[in-house]
């Protein structure tokens, strides 16, 4: 934390970032909260511990933070990973961020460039934990119906705050699919039908894109577990296609490639 | 009691099987009439979320196809439309939606005869699955007043 | 308010026996925004299309559905009738009630009413279509022909010819291809040189040609009519201008153990050369990767004999850039080497060749000015064995296709074989005699009964090497598998024709599709057989798919008609069904986020990059732009489009939603 | 005048009964993994006991998350425009908490200022609310800061305070609460000795109220204190969806070419859409804007309008922020600023 608070200092003072986004104390002692450190004095704020599971790369689209200046950010694992997809769709330029990643055990890694994040990240595996495969799977055993009424039930409590998009730092879009109205695709008045229409929309729109930081879920008011949704077609678009998001600045997008010889057993 | 006749919507690639279907007409092949077809250049044009729509507006089936694999009057449009379908269909699946209503085929202009053979297995199919009652369950606009607390 | 108007054909009796066509028109009429709604017995005739005109006109229709036959049939019809009654032809749609509607169903309510949901979907659209404007590029009247073969020569000189700027590529030191290396021509036995030659020089003389041999496609950009192209020319370690082609120095050069390309190995040729007497341009290379003084630093004779003081050892490569209007991929083939016949041992035994070996040896200008000498020890072969087939159609080879041109250079080398060697045998072993063309049959006879060339219908399954005989050993098939073994001097394989080395490199960088084998794609095999699917790139000779000289050269003129056909053109005119990112008023400008994830979508490479800048110059955000000549309207990016930024016009997301909605 | 009695906690079960038989339809908060929702229950046994406060409030009694105000149709070539009669159910929700209760009288303010909503007014005219007093509170808690307190009457028909373990003191303020324990007299009992205050949670005052009214417009200009208080802002709108006095609503139309349904929507100014132009332009297209008009709103405008602060002090965006932006300690400093 020390080494942090110093690294912090020297980037401000030497002018090479404008504001570290990291985290400070929070509202409670088991909360963490972004904090937005522009002067070298402030950096005493910064704090790293077990309450900073939150990805803050969502800050770095934000206009109003991006007109601080240069950043530095304090990155997880999933941050990180949120900056270069961002590269890969052309959302940053290299150089212009400075990730400053953390793992469980405290070490800090600074890492000016998306090909120091590749090299950083490529000893972590983006695979999907044991846990979060297991709840997938508990979803597949259950029958179609069951299924069905098991989403039913959740996307039912959707108040349509898209709380879960704005925690969502791959969901920079201007304007969401949601927000058109010519035509408009979904019903803005929020019921079963559209919430699921949302939901699943939202889903396809991250395959092969989302990161899987689950901050969708944790923002959720109503606790629907969105993520769930989002790794098990990380999880298809892995296994099918051998694309892993936010692994490379370089642009493969599954949706927009394809393979000659890609499989499926259901087109006649 | 009539006998449930299901709707089916035809989301098809204007190249290979909407000529294809002009061909099954030309050589005045017969199928069951439940299926309305939507023209698109190509299977890859064909949004995903036109398929909830179709179901939204009462569809018990859908069916998309277009071009064979290496066929494809765009080259690749096809290729990125299967990829599309492979993750829709496994998300729809995923949220406990019967994909058995969905059908996909590779239908080119000279195969009329594939086509009727298709949507008479489509609709039979869909027939037998009955009304997409799940999906009409849903709450959504009617023409009773809706709330949702 | 939309006024739609809706035309119910009759067809005849095509859609009227089976459809209540006035059912479906009243059924019409109550859809909102329709004013006006009816049916005639032939819509497409004089009389029903000025119903259409009439109606326009008097209605002021804002848009016009015409329920009858398919749109592939009779949109074209329908749309000229709206503009010559001045309504935009794109705002005029089909409902397809003939072959997807009365023809495949029984008459009844049923079909009726699956009539009424057809034209409803479509009145539904053309409520939303909007007037389009056909796309005009302009043309830039000068084509890139790449490969100097027969094909390219052929297409370049057709096109030049008609008055246009051509410029030919050559990845070799000369052009002429491999019908340069051919002893004879058949059916008809000419001296291939003889007849060729007189094209090349045409060609390095000719005003509207620009040749750049040792050269070869870097990349490609744009789209038709206006693509620009760069040009790697390699360094030829000459100076091109001062050098005289006198000679010296490739009699000089120490170096002179390097197997000639050109005598397909049979031949010696030095590090400094003409790749043949003939050869166009007629000057020197320098093949560096076996010259002296480019892998040691020492040597130099060339530079110092050199009278014109030519030579450029500092020479580097260098990159053209050429913009042209259309391009003609003529890049011909390769055959098949020696690793690919372990079982006929060619690569082991020096005196088992292949077809263009057996041409550089028949040639007068070959290795052995044409005298028949086997190249293990030069001694005349008594009896030579012909193997047709030699990978081709052999799908345990990986080629599954049929070369072509095997049987009859076959034939062709067997009599030329018999020819100089009267006394010699000369056995065929063939699967089926492949000889259809204009004298081929004939000339295949000649070979048999005239040459007394001795044909065996089989395989060979092997080839060994006993007491310095070659023992080709076979079956009869049609001696009922009759087990055959002969011993030759040599044999000749007429190994399989493939796709020349890089094509599928080529057909990327052109974005041509192309088949397993790498052979380029072309349009239609049958009706667009010189186009790719590529607009504005263009294919011929063997590049494509195996075939021989006349077949080349007839579709390289064709391909340099259609390469006229559109040089005829100022400007080009396409159907507006393209893809279009939205613009806005700032502050928006354009809901485009520039993700610019559909740019690997585009099988056309159509999305392009635009910066959006303030008044004060300032960059406010770089968004996706299409190139409207490029797009070719599949829409895979629109349904690709997160925030339904980019729409396709004629399909638009409005249009489509509608569409499914009216169900 | 108030009237206390005592109501056993086991008599709950009985008291519902009467109230079914009676045809109200009952809410009260349920648990549903960690959520915690009025939902309609058919029996007492139903409920969530232990909680300080429901994941949502029970705001959608009255004013539902969407709710059809008129539909229409297309006959021929017409429009056939069909008026939703409001349609009230007889309602009674069980287990609002003080703060909570204060809250629709907020939402009566706006719904019957310069127009009476019949929508909303009938809802509330056949809502009954039984409170429940906070015997706990978390950090979050502030309701004595905006003029409530964990046992405060107001908003409540019948405010249950769980006075032991066995019985709650029942105060009935309202006529209808007295319909209620009309319905049940003899579950209700003379009332217990306890006094409500010594089992009331105890929820420090965290501000001055009337200081921050005053100092509002003034520091409404103040640009970079709004800036800084809202960078972590996401602009996610779940404060708005959780909060008991938000009104803002959205009018959305959805139609199919057989026709279509007007209904009203919740919405939230934190969102940059809500105040979006047609022409492109936002007002208030920075994340600051849409803070300060939140709390401008809450504190300063809705009570110079309408006589009342906007925010009863549930602390639901507090707990709820995906980026734990605290209502509570942003006002402090609002107060505080220099």
């Amino acid at each position: 934390m020390e080494a942090l608070r110093k690294r912090a200092r020297e980037l401000l003072e030497t002018g090479a970032v404008d504001v570290v986004i990291g985290y400070g104390a929070g509202s409670a002692p088991d909360r963490a909260r972004a904090i937005f450190v522009r002067t070298p004095k402030q950096a005493d704020e910064l704090i790293l511990d077990d309450r900073c599971s939150r990805n803050l790369a969502v800050y770095l689209m934000k206009p109003e933070v991006q007109a601080l200046g240069r950043p530095a950010i304090v990155a997880n694992v999933p941050a990180l990973r949120s900056i270069l997809q961002l590269a890969a769709e052309s959302q940053m330029a290299d150089g212009r961020v400075v990730a400053i990643g953390f793992n469980g055990n405290g070490t800090l890694t600074e890492l000016p460039t998306f090909k120091a994040i590749e090299e950083y990240l490529a000893a972590i595996p983006p695979a999907l934990t044991p846990e979060e495969l297991a709840r997938i799977a508990t979803i597949e055993k259950m029958s179609m119906a069951e299924r069905f009424a098991f989403w039913r039930s959740l996307f039912a409590r959707c108040l349509r705050c898209y709380a879960c998009r704005a925690a969502c730092p791959l969901c920079y879009c201007g304007k969401c699919f949601v927000e058109c109205n010519q035509p408009q695709w979904i019903p803005a008045i929020p019921h079963e039908e559209s919430n699921l229409e949302w939901h699943l929309t939202r889903a396809m729109h991250l395959a092969g894109r989302c990161i899987n930081c689950g901050d969708c879920a944790a923002a959720c008011p109503v606790g629907i577990p969105l993520n769930v949704l989002t790794q098990m077609l990380a999880r298809e678009v892995a296994g099918q296609f051998g694309l892993h998001a936010g692994t490379s600045s370089k642009k493969e997008y599954v949706l927009s490639t394809f393979k000659t010889d890609d499989k499926e057993t259901f087109i006649r | 009691m009539e006998e449930f006749e299901p709707k089916i919507i035809a989301f098809v690639c204007n190249w290979c099987t909407y000529a294809g279907a002009d061909l099954t007409g030309t050589s005045r092949i017969r199928y069951q009439p439940n299926v309305r077809i939507i023209r698109f250049p190509c299977t890859g044009r064909i949004d995903f979320m036109l398929l909830l729509k179709a179901f939204a507006r009462g569809a018990d089936g859908v069916i998309v196809s277009g071009c064979h694999p290496n066929d494809c009057h765009y080259t690749s449009g096809n290729f990125h439309a299967r990829r599309r379908w492979i993750l829709f269909r496994r998300l729809l699946d995923f949220v406990g939606i019967d994909v058995r209503r969905i059908h996909f085929a590779w239908i080119s202009a000279a195969e009329g005869a594939k086509w009727a053979e298709f949507v008479n297995d489509v609709t039979d199919t869909i027939r037998k699955l009955g009304p997409f009652e799940e999906y009409r369950k849903l709450v959504h606009m009617g023409f009773d007043p809706i709330e949702v607390a | 308010m939309p006024r739609i108007g809706v035309f119910v054909c009759h067809c005849g009796e095509n859609i009227g026996a089976t459809v209540d066509c006035a059912a479906v028109a009243g059924a019409c009429a109550g859809i909102p925004g329709v004013v006006v709604s009816m049916d005639y017995k032939y819509m497409c005739s004089d009389p029903g299309q000025n119903l259409i005109r009439d109606a326009i006109r008097e209605k002021k229709l804002t848009g016009v559905v015409v329920a009858a036959c398919s749109p592939r049939m009779h949109e074209p019809t329908f749309r000229r009738a709206c503009a010559e009654a001045g309504l935009n032809p794109y705002l005029c749609e089909m409902a397809n009630l003939r072959e997807h509607c009365s023809w495949v169903h029984e008459k009844g309510e049923t079909t009726t009413r699956k009539a009424i949901d057809l034209v409803r979907v479509i009145v539904e659209k053309v409520k939303r279509n909007r007037p389009l404007y056909p796309i005009n590029v302009p043309v830039t009247k000068t084509a890139l022909v790449l490969g100097g073969g027969i094909g390219g020569i052929q297409a370049a000189l057709d096109i030049a010819n008609a008055g246009h700027k051509v410029v030919l590529v050559e990845r070799d030191p000369s052009i002429g291809g491999h019908m340069a290396q051919l002893s004879e021509t058949f059916p008809t036995l000419d001296c291939s040189q003889c007849i060729l030659t007189p094209r090349m020089v045409e060609v390095a003389q000719h005003p509207n040609i620009t040749l750049y041999t040792y050269s070869e496609l870097e990349s490609v950009e744009g789209f038709i009519g206006n693509f620009r192209a760069k040009i790697r020319r390699k360094a030829r370690s000459i100076d091109m201008k001062t050098c005289t082609g006198c000679g010296i120095c490739m009699q000089k050069c120490p170096q002179k153990k390097i197997p000639s390309e050109f005598n397909a190995g049979l031949g010696m040729r030095t590090a400094i050369y003409v790749p043949f007497p003939q050869a166009v341009p007629n000057k020197p290379v320098i093949d560096r990767r076996n010259c002296t003084y480019f892998k040691t630093g020492k040597c130099g004779v060339c530079a110092k004999v050199c009278p014109a003081k030519a030579v450029r050892y500092d020479q580097q490569d260098e990159i053209v850039e050429v913009e042209v209007g259309a391009i003609v991929a003529a890049t011909g083939y390769e055959v098949k080497g020696a690793d690919f016949f372990p079982e006929y041992g060619y690569g082991k035994y020096p005196d088992v060749i292949n077809g263009l070996q057996f041409e550089r040896l028949a040639s007068a200008s070959g290795p052995t000015l044409g005298a028949m000498k086997r190249p293990s020890d030069g001694k005349e072969p008594e009896t030579v064995v012909f193997i047709a087939c030699a990978g081709s159609r052999d799908p345990a080879k990986g080629i599954d296709y049929c070369s072509k041109i095997c049987c009859m250079y076959t034939a062709k080398h067997a009599m030329l074989y018999r020819h100089k060697v009267h006394h010699g045998k000369a056995y065929v072993f063939y699967m089926d005699i492949r000889a259809g063309g204009k004298m081929y049959e004939e000339f295949v006879r000649r070979a048999i009964e005239e040459d007394g060339v001795k044909y065996i219908r089989g395989r060979v399954s092997r080839i060994y090497d006993e007491d310095g005989k070659l023992v080709v050993r076979g079956a009869d098939t049609l001696l009922g598998h009759q087990p055959i073994e002969i011993r030759a001097d040599m044999v000749v394989l007429a190994s399989a024709m493939v796709a020349s080395p890089g094509s599928e490199e080529l057909a990327q960088k052109l974005k041509v599709s192309y088949d397993p084998y790498y052979f380029l794609s072309e349009a239609h095999p049958k009706l667009r057989p010189v186009e790719t699917n590529t607009a504005g790139i263009f294919v011929c000779g063997s590049c494509q798919a195996p075939k021989d000289i006349p077949e080349t050269v007839a579709q390289a003129s064709g391909a340099a008609a259609k390469v006229c056909g559109l040089f005829s053109n100022r400007e080009l005119s396409r159907e507006p069904v393209v893809a279009v990112v939205n613009r806005l008023p700032p502050p928006v400008y354009s809901t485009c986020v520039g993700c610019f994830l559909c740019e690997d979508a585009c099988a056309y490479r159509a999305i392009e990059r635009e910066e959006i800048r303030g008044r004060d110059g300032q960059l406010i955000r770089t968004v996706a732009k299409v190139n409207a000549g490029v797009c070719q309207g599949c829409g895979t990016c629109v349904a690709l489009c997160r925030t339904k930024s980019i729409d396709i016009q004629g399909f638009t997301n409005e249009q489509v939603y509608a569409e499914v909605m009216a169900l | 005048m108030i009237q206390t009695r005592a109501l056993k906690k086991t008599s709950l079960s009985a008291l519902f009964e009467k109230l079914t038989a009676a045809g109200r339809r009952i809410l009260a908060p349920r648990k549903n993994g960690d959520q915690i929702a009025f939902e309609e229950i058919a029996s007492a046994r139903d409920m969530a006991d232990d909680y300080i406060q429901t994941t949502l409030p029970p705001k959608s009694c009255v004013l539902p998350r969407c709710e059809t105000i008129l539909q229409y149709r297309f006959v021929g070539k017409d429009v056939e425009i069909q008026d939703t009669p409001p349609k009230a159910v007889p309602t009674v929700v069980f287990g609002v908490r003080p703060c909570d209760a204060r809250s629709f009288a907020v939402l009566n303010s706006v719904f019957t200022w310069d127009y009476k909503d019949a929508f909303f007014t009938s809802r509330l005219e056949n809502l009954v609310v039984i409170g429940v007093s906070c015997t706990k509170a978390d950090a979050y808690c502030f309701c004595t800061s905006v003029g409530g307190g964990p046992g405060r009457t107001e908003g409540s028909d019948i405010l249950l305070t769980p006075i032991n373990a066995d019985e709650y003191l029942a105060e009935i303020i309202t006529e209808k609460g007295n319909e209620i324990v009309a319905l049940a007299p003899d579950l209700f009992g003379p009332p217990p000795t306890a006094k409500k205050e010594d089992v009331l949670a105890d929820v420090p005052v965290r501000f001055e109220l009337a200081k921050l009214a005053e100092r509002l417009p003034e520091l409404f200009y103040r640009e970079e204190i709004w800036t800084d208080q809202s960078l972590r802002c996401l602009g996610c709108g779940t404060c708005a969806f959780l909060c008991p006095a938000c009104v803002c609503f959205d009018i959305q139309d959805e139609s199919n070419h057989n026709g279509g349904i007007r209904a009203r929507c919740w919405d939230s100014c934190g969102l940059s859409l809500f105040t979006l132009h047609t022409s492109g332009h936002n007002p208030r297209h920075r994340q600051s804007q849409r803070w300060r008009q939140r709390v401008m709103h809450k504190f300063s405008y809705f009570q110079d309008r309408l006589g009342y602060i906007a925010c009863v002090g549930c602390g639901r965006c507090a707990r709820a922020c995906p980026a734990d932006m605290n209502l509570v300690e942003h006002l402090k400093a609002l107060v505080e600023a220099v």
